[in-house]
């Protein structure tokens, strides 16, 4: 079916971009001797979407949790919007507008989807427990997060499982309702774990259908690491990649996909 | 669609069989609907489907684990080796040789590779030097594991923690494992390599293989016969080579459309799939 | 047949709960409550108790036809010691009988303290003989509860009196140390103020050590107690099996046994036989002693357990907390006999029952009567002092019983009488309660 | 009947529902976890703006609007917009492929079209080539259009705003427009999936169908407090009347579910109290239930059993108001507590007052079984072509095996060779563009032929038996009305479909399609093993019950001498459902006896020889309009006849 | 069986957000409290209305109370004996040296220094989970308890260490003559102390309870409620989405121990009368976790069907008992027979619903709303 519509996608590959939201510099973290990151840089435009790929143990979660707070980096800084934010917390980075999620899942099993999502307006609640045990003066904050969230039920189609207890979800509707919590955050950076790990194809396209979508309706920027070279090839801007710790290249996808120290350590022959 | 050979059609005899099972969860949710398979001695078979298909809970079925889950097998039977195995305890299973590496890999967070490893052979009465001979054997498979062996599992790799798992697996020195996706979160290379070890270990050891797994492509290069779940039933089997040529498997396990892989870039939001059973 | 009985008890929960309980007696029958406790490391105490009360009540049933015609019920209720239980216990059997409950024994300090008000409330007089709350003795200030007989106070005074007499006189007491083990309780706590008192005025030096429920642990405190503070002696005020405990860790840290003076909760055989060895030569206090000589204990080893109707073990009969229930039989009916006197033979009602108990005199020959001669002193109850004035007995565990190694020792009122008259009065006033007329006890409160 | 000129169409209806009932709900649709409902006022003002900014797109007098996709409140209200403006619209089955839209898209000059989301635009877009005069095209769902920057595609939020622009540019334009729109124009074009053919338009008045709704509303004393799901394509006629134009007149409110999977339970949560629907979901709904039960526990499979037979004894009775004895009161009483109660309230029936099923007969077992339920479940027999209503039961007179006396205001005749012909306000204008077809169908005189073979009861009640034309006769002369054969053989819940074959051959033989809920479950409890449909449909155990239930047919023929001469004596079971998308289902599903014929004609070649096995090859469809080739051997199996009370001579 | 949903939808969302959404649920609701405020005073009956629904009440309330902290934020304690004791003994010394104050406020302010007692041993929670965290707070239980043994002034001297409510009637000096709610004067009934009916006693107990528990339902579905369930699922993902743990995790304690402090007031004034340090003892905080784990974690009606199954299957038991065994079994082996039901009955239900009461009858709600069918 290739109609008008569906090439409006590819002319749009190459895209322009103005300034980084996110500048890594120069940064290391040790764990007790091991050196997972060394010297790792690199920038990220503002509302681009921008993978990290590496073998595995080669540091991507690594940098995924420096950048979210949970690794103190030992030398380095890392930049968001031009400011020095090396050593926030996790909580203080999530309310700078970061948001994440987690390679293995990391939602809250005993509440339903809609509670899982919900929790990610905490951020943007201004209200107390006193007003919220009254109910009545907590109310209309409560249905107005709630109409944000069901936006975000109907963007991601997960109407069907509103109430259900996350636990019971298959993985694949976990991982949508795990996006669907960092995206309640409305984030600047959605920084994304593996994403697509464990789904079958067609899952792959719905959540790169999501992350599209993401990316183009509310302008947020990408950041993700994921092991389907189909996938980060198709959609990201720029690509960093990580062996060992360190950084063995970075560029758009077409540079990387053919660099041969990318080939050696991580692509393989094909 | 071709109406393909109704019997698994690989060599040797049926090594488990699973007849018609239902499982129910928290006994109210049906999971699996009359899932019917065959694994033939010494093969590799190849589970596949979308997630919540039900490939991991017919595999917990097959591994008795069900009940810690609050799952069980309401209907149908399931028969290893000519022995009725529902009322086994996942332990008697691994006594018996059927072992399942579950998904998400697993390990021992806090204990070194090589105390991972050690733990499969819990099971084991023959001895230490046996146990020692085998564990030499898993390195000779996984040389990456022995370079790690002090390691502990919690900060090794997730590629490694795959092969510790597998390893493990070994250990009991199963006559069948039940590996639930392998691939999963690995890197490309890493991916071949398991799949290569993987068939090595079958032909070389005769380590029966049933194989849950997403990345449909390389679990049929990989193996003999394939089962397509999808909504807790078997919608379609068949040699692997058969359904690596199927067109309906091809568009929507492979991701081939045509001629041309479709770009991620170009999905819709709608779907007009075919489903083989509503 | 036990669905049948799980129906029965369905309806009869259901039945307690509706207003009227139409349980209509062909006969008079007055009815008692038993909050007895048979599970928990208190069984002893309650099922001795009870059985020895309630073997006594079927005494007079079955010799004598009850109490001038009028028969004696009671149903039991479990409690397990447990204060809450107790509470429900009480609710649960308070309606029963034609005119409710005619009187109940707690058995336990706990019990009775969360009584107190009830019992003023619902009118049906409290019996806390030898526990419970000490300053309840002022009858002005809580006229439903009667600590008969000795309250804890009395005895204290008993108890240090007999410690002055072992050193030859009070005045050798002076410079002594005596340890007080106590039951951490309000039970156990109940004896530091009046011990704190005679301190002063003795011129001994008292410390006090709290032992947590069950009792079990108490090593550091012996130890402490042995090798630190090193006193003369060693009042134990223990409860259950913190008292054979008590003294298997005195025997440990080689305290000797002959310096330990218990509290008759800490003196009946089942506090020292499982101690074995260690406890030959403990001595405790007694408002009774332990043995089943006595007339009519033969009697009701004849008659009640002989038709098989006895309500614990005939090995046990004689025992302390037996022969503490048969006392307790006693005081209870006589004070019913007293008070049928004034109206007449039939169901006595709580505030009947009080006028009896408050008008209780037990002479010498009454007792003798009653085949309790030495099983009991005799007392005077009166509206202002509820607790009869009894003294206090002595005994020394032998190996194999209990040898009595005093007479009835008077307790100390001058010390205990001014302390009650300040504490009741303390809580009278946190009460908003006036007392009944006359404002000094013995006097009249018409 | 004259109508008032001032509500003589359904955009003056709708205007003056402002004034008349402003704020009772007039269409709910379920979206973002709620019930999102829309007044007759706000749907007013959102008309009114569509309306302009279709006028502002140039949309004029005499233009066709095509209107795509799910039952969506801004579709209904797309077509009050463009008959606002004196345009036409023209509702199109959403699940048509590219190429089916691509025929009435051009047939009926359609320069306009609203539709529901990406999907359908991909179609039209697909198409557009070839439908030269499709010009604008506006979508209701904005998700995966971001890219899509094509003239004339916009969303309807931009049309909305256009409207809103030249409303207030020129405020009195839509008014007169309203105003100009008399009761003889036309007032939708529906294309009917004609058996055989292309589709054909039937032009509709505002006339017809507003005197046959406001006698309708009249039969059932329908009122604004009526709930009333609209899950039936919007392009079929059924909807239009029930959803859309009984509720202009009525004013009640008609809600819509969130999606195609979750109708039955938005209906739970709805309740509607007026309930349409064809056979097939009743059906479907009874299977269902019986399945559940299937896996029931035994005492409670036990209690339902017992009080489906009291419920058998007297329920219907007890509907319709019948003398009933005390103890059979008493049970179903009780067995409303316990069974038919939690039933109606699983099935969402509890609170319908009116239900109707219609397009094509029901199995009397079913019908009776939702009646005993309590259910008012009344049969009408319809057409496009009728606005409707032809025959309809009234409330209490009930027969299962009729189609009720003629609508007010409807003559109905039967003519010499059985047909039935009927006249009415209802009766359509024309077939667009089609003058032989209208002259086929429809007399000078306003008769129209409707093809069905039937005859009035003694009662006054009509029975269709059968196509005319499909209604034929054994060798031996016996009747043979296949339909009547396939509905008795469908009402056992493993059979699904049907197809029955005789007509000029020696015996009646038959296809099967056995129904993958029902069979997969008995399989399940049977311990039979399969793995797919083909394997499942092949299976003997599976033939020895479909040749049961067929006995059993026989058995009940061989009572009807009328009949009983066309038992069913040879059958296979096909090892695909008829579909839609082959071509052999109508799109309302109803078989294309003509194609499966095609389609399958060496198995019926099998089925009158001496074989024992039929081979098949033929091309199927796939849902996205992929073509496949399917191979297959059937077993074809012989069923007991009973011969007593045969037709002698 | 009985639910009827039919044409039950919701078109806004604080309608979809209801606490009982159904009209079923919300009938039968009304019906229990009309019952629990109706029935029990009209039977007069002060056993039902004391030892069994007081009591049940009362510790339904403290194990809500707990229920909060541990079954909804996660975090395990023992200390909940301590915290009903500063309650309680709190309680009883506002009363005592501020008698103007309504009780109705003395039970605020008694909550609220539980509450600020539990805030500071709830300060290790930061650091620690699970069972190290649970002998935190048992040595918060420790020393609370030793404090108000050793320390005369909570009991006011009381030699036997035994607080014992005074007389108070509900709003106190404030509806006196005079007062400035003197037009409360004619409900100003005496709530405690000796004069006070088992009537008043039980209808302020109900509807402090009715209040708190509505309170605490509308807190776990709120914000409040998401957070500490985030906390107790997966903390490092609720940092994450910008939770901050040390403030929600001192406000469970907090707020529980508020329960906790109002439950423990609650027993001394319209339950016993009077209490010791005995009454909140260790046992105390133990037979409050076993209400939760029966009852069933997070969830607020469980912990009043744990509290009912802890509380009144050992009278039940004891009456089943003494009607079995009349003349057949002696007294003693009925008293263990007791306890021997008792301990197979709790392992009974677990086994049967590890998860708790709550579970249990939500899937027999669930089982009710698919009937006849089986899911």
């Amino acid at each position: 079916m290739d109609t008008e519509a569906s090439q409006a996608h590819d002319t749009e590959r190459v895209r322009e971009f103005e300034g980084f939201i996110l500048e890594v510099d120069g940064v290391f973290v040790n764990f007790g001797g091991v050196k997972a990151l060394q010297d790792v840089g690199f920038s990220v435009y503002e509302g681009e979407i921008f993978s990290i790929i590496g073998p595995n143990g080669a540091g991507k979660t690594s940098m995924l949790n420096v950048i979210s707070g949970f690794y103190k980096a030992s030398e380095g800084t890392i930049r968001f919007e031009g400011v020095d934010r090396t050593s926030a917390s996790p909580e203080q980075v999530a309310r700078m507008g970061f948001a994440r999620t987690f390679q293995n899942i990391a939602l809250f099993k005993g509440m339903s989807t809609l509670d899982n999502i919900m929790t990610g307006r905490i951020v943007k609640v201004k209200s107390n427990f006193l007003s919220e045990a009254l109910y009545y003066p907590a109310r209309d904050q409560e249905v107005a997060q709630r109409e944000f969230v069901e936006g975000i039920i109907d963007f991601l189609e997960i109407q069907s499982i509103r109430k259900t207890p996350v636990g019971k979800l298959p993985y694949g509707l976990q991982k949508r309702v795990e996006l669907g919590r960092a995206l309640a955050m409305e984030p600047k950076i959605l920084l994304l774990d593996e994403p697509m790990a464990g789904m079958n194809l067609e899952e792959k396209e719905d959540m790169a259908r999501f992350v599209l979508d993401v990316n183009d309706e509310f302008g947020t920027t990408v950041v993700l690491i994921e092991h389907d070279m189909g996938v980060v090839m198709d959609i990201s801007d720029h690509v960093v990649v990580l062996d060992h710790g360190e950084r063995i290249a970075y560029g758009p996808p077409d540079e990387v996909r053919t660099n041969d120290d990318v080939i050696r350590a991580y692509l393989g022959e094909h | 669609m071709n109406e393909s050979t109704q019997s698994s059609s690989t060599n040797g005899e049926a090594i488990i069989s699973v007849n018609n099972i239902e499982v129910i969860y928290d006994r109210v949710i049906l999971v699996l609907k009359g899932v019917s398979l065959e694994v033939p001695e010494r093969g590799i078979i190849a589970l596949l489907g979308a997630n919540g298909a039900g490939k991991t809970t017919t595999l917990k079925a097959i591994s008795n684990l069900l009940r810690a889950e609050r799952g069980e097998v309401t209907k149908g039977s399931i028969i290893y080796r000519g022995e009725r195995v529902d009322a086994l305890t996942p332990s008697d299973l691994v006594v018996r040789g059927v072992t399942q590496v579950m998904e998400g890999r697993h390990c021992f967070e806090h204990l070194t590779v090589e105390e991972n490893l050690l733990t499969g052979a819990y099971t084991r009465r023959d001895g230490r030097a046996a146990i020692q001979a085998d564990l030499e054997l898993v390195y000779s498979y996984f040389p990456r594991l022995k370079e790690r062996r002090t390691g502990v599992a919690g900060y090794i790799s997730g590629g490694e923690q795959q092969m510790t798992a597998v390893g493990r697996a070994l250990m009991a020195k199963p006559s069948v494992i039940l590996l639930d996706e392998p691939s999963m979160g690995l890197a490309p290379t890493l991916v071949e390599e398991i799949f290569e070890i993987i068939k090595r270990l079958n032909e070389n050891e005769h380590v029966t293989i049933l194989l849950a797994e997403q990345n449909t492509n390389m679990a049929l290069r990989y193996s003999q016969y394939g089962y397509i779940l999808e909504n807790g039933r078997v919608v379609m089997d068949g040699n692997a080579s058969d359904l690596l040529q199927n067109e309906d498997v091809k568009e929507f396990y492979l991701g081939v459309s045509g001629e041309n892989r479709k770009s991620f870039r170009n999905v819709k939001h709608y779907r007009r799939r075919k489903r083989w059973l509503a | 047949m036990k669905l049948k009985s799980i129906v029965l008890s369905l309806t009869a929960m259901v039945m307690s709960v509706v207003p009227f309980s139409v349980s209509q007696a062909q006969d008079m029958e007055q009815f008692f409550p038993a909050l007895v406790y048979r599970t928990g490391p208190y069984a002893a105490g309650g099922s001795g108790f009870f059985g020895g009360f309630e073997d006594y009540l079927a005494l007079l049933n079955l010799r004598d036809g009850g109490i001038n015609g009028v028969k004696m019920v009671w149903e039991e209720c479990e409690t397990a010691y447990n204060s809450d239980r107790g509470v429900e216990c009480y609710e649960r059997l308070k309606n029963q009988g034609e005119h409710g409950a005619t009187v109940v024994h707690p058995l336990s300090t706990g019990i009775t303290y969360r009584l107190i008000e009830r019992a003023t409330a619902d009118k049906i007089p409290v019996i806390s003989m030898g526990y419970g709350r000490t300053d309840a003795t002022n009858g002005k200030v809580f006229p439903w509860i009667f600590p008969l007989i000795t309250n804890y106070w009395s005895q204290n005074t008993a108890k240090i009196k007999y410690i002055g007499m072992q050193e030859g006189g009070m005045g050798n007491l002076q410079g002594k140390k005596i340890a007080n083990l106590h039951h951490e309780s309000s039970y156990g706590k109940e004896t530091i103020p009046v011990l704190n008192v005679q301190a002063e005025k003795y011129g001994f030096e008292v410390k006090h050590y709290p032992v947590a429920h069950p009792g079990l642990d108490q090593k550091a405190a012996w130890l402490d107690i042995a090798r630190r503070y090193k006193p003369d002696y060693v009042i134990l005020r223990g409860w259950g099996v913190m008292n054979p405990t008590a003294l298997k860790e005195a025997a440990r840290v080689g305290y000797p046994a002959d310096k330990i003076v218990g509290v008759w909760w800490s003196g009946a055989e089942e506090d020292v036989i499982p101690a074995g060895k260690a406890a030959v030569g403990y001595v405790a206090a007694g408002f009774h002693p332990s043995g089943s000589d006595f007339p009519v204990i033969a009697e009701m080893l004849d008659i009640v357990h002989g038709a098989g109707q006895g309500n614990i073990s005939p090995q046990r009969v004689g025992t302390i907390y037996y022969n503490r229930g048969v006392v307790a039989g006693i005081v209870t009916t006589e004070a019913i006999r007293i008070a049928q006197e004034k109206y007449g033979t039939k169901v006595l009602s709580g505030e009947e029952m009080r006028w009896g108990l408050e008008n209780l005199s037990i002479s010498a020959e009454r007792i003798k009567e009653l085949g309790a001669d030495g099983l009991m002193a005799p007392l005077t109850v009166t509206c202002a002092d509820h607790e009869g004035g009894g003294p206090v007995k002595f005994s020394r565990w032998d190996g194999s019983k209990w040898v009595e190694v005093t007479d009835w020792i008077e307790t100390d009122k001058s010390i205990v009488d001014p302390m009650i008259m300040d504490s009741s009065m303390a809580y009278a006033a946190e009460k908003g309660i006036t007392p009944r007329a006359g404002m000094s006890m013995g006097s009249d409160c018409g | 009947m004259k109508l008032d000129p001032n509500l003589d169409t359904f955009p003056k209806l709708l205007f003056n529902r402002k004034q008349t009932t402003p704020d009772r709900p007039a269409i709910r649709e379920k979206d973002f976890g709620i019930w999102q409902t829309w007044t007759w006022s706000q749907v007013v003002d959102e008309v009114k703006s569509l309306a302009c900014g279709l006028a502002a797109s140039g949309f004029r007098r005499g233009d066709k609007l095509a209107i795509i996709g799910d039952n969506r409140p801004r579709l209904y209200w797309g077509m009050a917009a463009a008959q606002s403006l004196g345009g036409i619209p023209v509702p199109l089955y959403q699940d048509s492929v590219a190429q089916e839209m691509e025929y009435v898209i051009n047939h009926a000059d359609i320069r306009f079209a609203l539709v529901e989301d990406q999907e359908q635009v991909d179609k039209l877009l697909e198409i557009s080539d070839r439908c030269p005069k499709l010009q604008y095209i506006y979508y209701d769902d904005p998700r995966g259009m971001r890219h899509y920057s094509i003239a004339h595609l916009e969303s309807y939020d931009s049309l909305i705003q256009e409207g809103q622009k030249f409303e207030s540019e020129n405020p009195a334009y839509l008014e007169a427009e309203v105003n100009k729109g008399s009761t003889r124009d036309i007032s939708v074009i529906l294309y009917t999936s004609g058996t055989t053919g292309y589709p054909k338009g039937v032009i509709l008045t505002y006339e017809n169908i507003l005197i046959t709704v406001i006698n309708s509303i009249d039969f059932d004393n329908l009122t604004e407090k009526e709930e009333c799901m609209a899950y039936l394509p919007m392009a079929w006629v059924g909807d239009h009347i029930f959803s859309y134009a009984q509720s202009y007149v009525a004013g009640f409110c008609v809600s819509c579910p969130e999606s195609g999977a979750t109708v039955m339970h938005d209906m739970q949560e709805i309740g509607p109290t007026y309930f349409f629907s064809p056979p097939r979901i009743f059906e479907n709904i009874l299977t269902t239930v019986l399945v559940r039960m299937e896996d029931s526990s035994w005492i409670k499979r036990k209690m339902f059993d017992y009080f489906i037979r009291v419920s058998k004894r007297c329920g219907i009775q007890i509907l319709q108001k019948e003398s009933v004895g005390l103890l059979d009161r008493l049970l179903y009483l009780i067995g409303d507590i316990l069974v038919y109660g939690p039933l109606k309230n699983t099935m969402g029936f509890s609170k319908v007052r009116i239900a109707y099923t219609a397009g094509e007969a029901i199995g009397p077992e079913i019908f009776e079984f939702f009646r005993s339920l309590g259910i008012n479940v009344k049969q009408l027999y319809g057409q496009t072509e009728a606005s409707v209503y032809i025959t309809v039961q009234k409330d209490n007179d009930v027969q299962p095996d009729t189609c009720g006396i003629p609508f007010p205001g409807v003559d109905v005749r039967i003519s010499e060779t059985g047909e039935v012909q009927y006249k009415s306000p209802g009766v359509f204008q024309s077939y667009y563009k089609n003058p032989e077809a209208t002259l086929e169908t429809r007399t000078g005189d306003g008769w129209v032929f409707t093809g069905d073979a039937g005859y009035f009861d003694d009662a006054g009640h009509l029975k269709i038996i059968d196509r005319v034309k499909d209604v034929g006769r054994l060798n031996d002369g016996t009747l043979f009305a296949p339909k009547f054969l396939e509905n008795k053989l469908k009402f056992f819940p493993q059979i699904r479909e049907a197809v029955t074959f005789g007509d000029g051959e020696d015996h009646v033989s038959a296809f099967i399609n056995i129904d993958l809920d029902a069979v997969s479950n008995w399989a399940e409890r049977k311990n039979v093993a399969y793995a797919s449909y083909q394997e499942l449909a092949a299976n003997p155990q599976v033939y020895e019950m479909i040749k049961n239930c067929i006995e059993q047919t026989n058995m009940d023929l061989s009572k009807d001498s009328e009949i009983s001469g066309s038992q069913i004596k040879r059958f296979l079971i096909l090892h695909k459902e008829l579909d839609a998308d082959d071509g052999e289902l109508t799109r309302t599903r109803k078989v294309r006896r003509r194609i499966v014929l095609e389609r399958y004609g060496s198995l019926v070649e099998a089925l009158y020889s001496d074989v024992s096995n039929g081979h098949i090859e033929n091309e199927v469809t796939f849902e996205d309009g992929r073509k496949g080739m399917m191979i297959a051997d059937l077993e074809i199996q012989d069923a007991q006849v009973f011969d007593h009370m045969k037709k002698t001579g | 069986m009985f639910y009827r949903e039919v044409g039950q939808y919701k078109s806004s969302y604080p309608a979809d957000q209801a606490i009982f959404p159904l009209t079923n649920d919300r009938i039968g609701v009304i019906l229990i409290l009309l019952i629990a405020y109706i029935w029990p005073p009209l039977s007069g009956s002060q056993y039902l209305m004391g030892p069994i629904l007081t009591q049940l009440l009362v510790f339904g309330l403290a194990a809500l109370g707990l229920n909060l902290l541990t079954g909804y934020a996660g975090q395990v304690s023992l200390g909940t004996g301590g915290f009903m004791a500063v309650g309680a003994f709190g309680c009883y010394n506002l009363v005592l040296r501020l008698p103007e104050i309504p009780l109705v406020i003395d039970f605020i302010l008694a909550g609220l220094m539980a509450a600020a007692v539990g805030v500071i041993f709830g300060i290790p929670s930061l650091r620690i989970k699970g069972f190290y965290l649970a002998v935190a707070t048992l040595a918060s239980q420790f020393f609370l308890l030793w404090i108000f043994d050793h320390v005369g002034w909570f009991t006011n001297y009381d030699p036997a260490g035994v607080a014992s409510a005074p007389t108070q009637t509900l709003f106190g000096s404030l509806a006196h003559e005079g007062g400035p709610l003197d037009f409360l004067a004619p409900i100003d009934v005496i709530v405690s102390g000796p004069n006070a009916t088992p009537e008043a006693k039980y209808i302020l107990t109900l509807s402090v309870v009715v209040v708190l528990a509505l309170l605490a339902k509308n807190l776990v579905r709120g914000m409040t409620g998401r957070a500490w369930m985030a906390i107790r699922d997966f903390d490092i993902a609720a940092e994450i989405i910008g939770i901050r743990p040390l403030r929600t995790k001192l406000l469970a304690f907090a707020i529980s121990s508020f329960y906790c402090g109002v439950a423990g007031a609650l027993y001394v004034f319209t339950y016993v009368g009077n209490a010791d340090t005995e009454a909140f003892d260790l046992i105390r905080s133990f037979t409050i976790l076993f209400m939760i784990i029966i009852g069933g974690l997070g969830s607020i009606m469980g912990s009043f069907l744990g509290a009912a199954f802890i509380v009144l299957l050992p009278p039940f038991l004891n009456i089943v008992a003494s009607n079995l065994g009349e003349g057949t079994l002696s007294g003693a082996a009925l008293a263990n027979l007791e306890l021997i039901v008792y301990g197979g009955t709790i392992v009974f239900f677990l086994a049967v619903e590890p998860l708790g009461f709550a579970r249990m009858w939500q899937i027999i709600k669930e089982k009710l709303r698919q009937w006849p069918f089986p899911y």
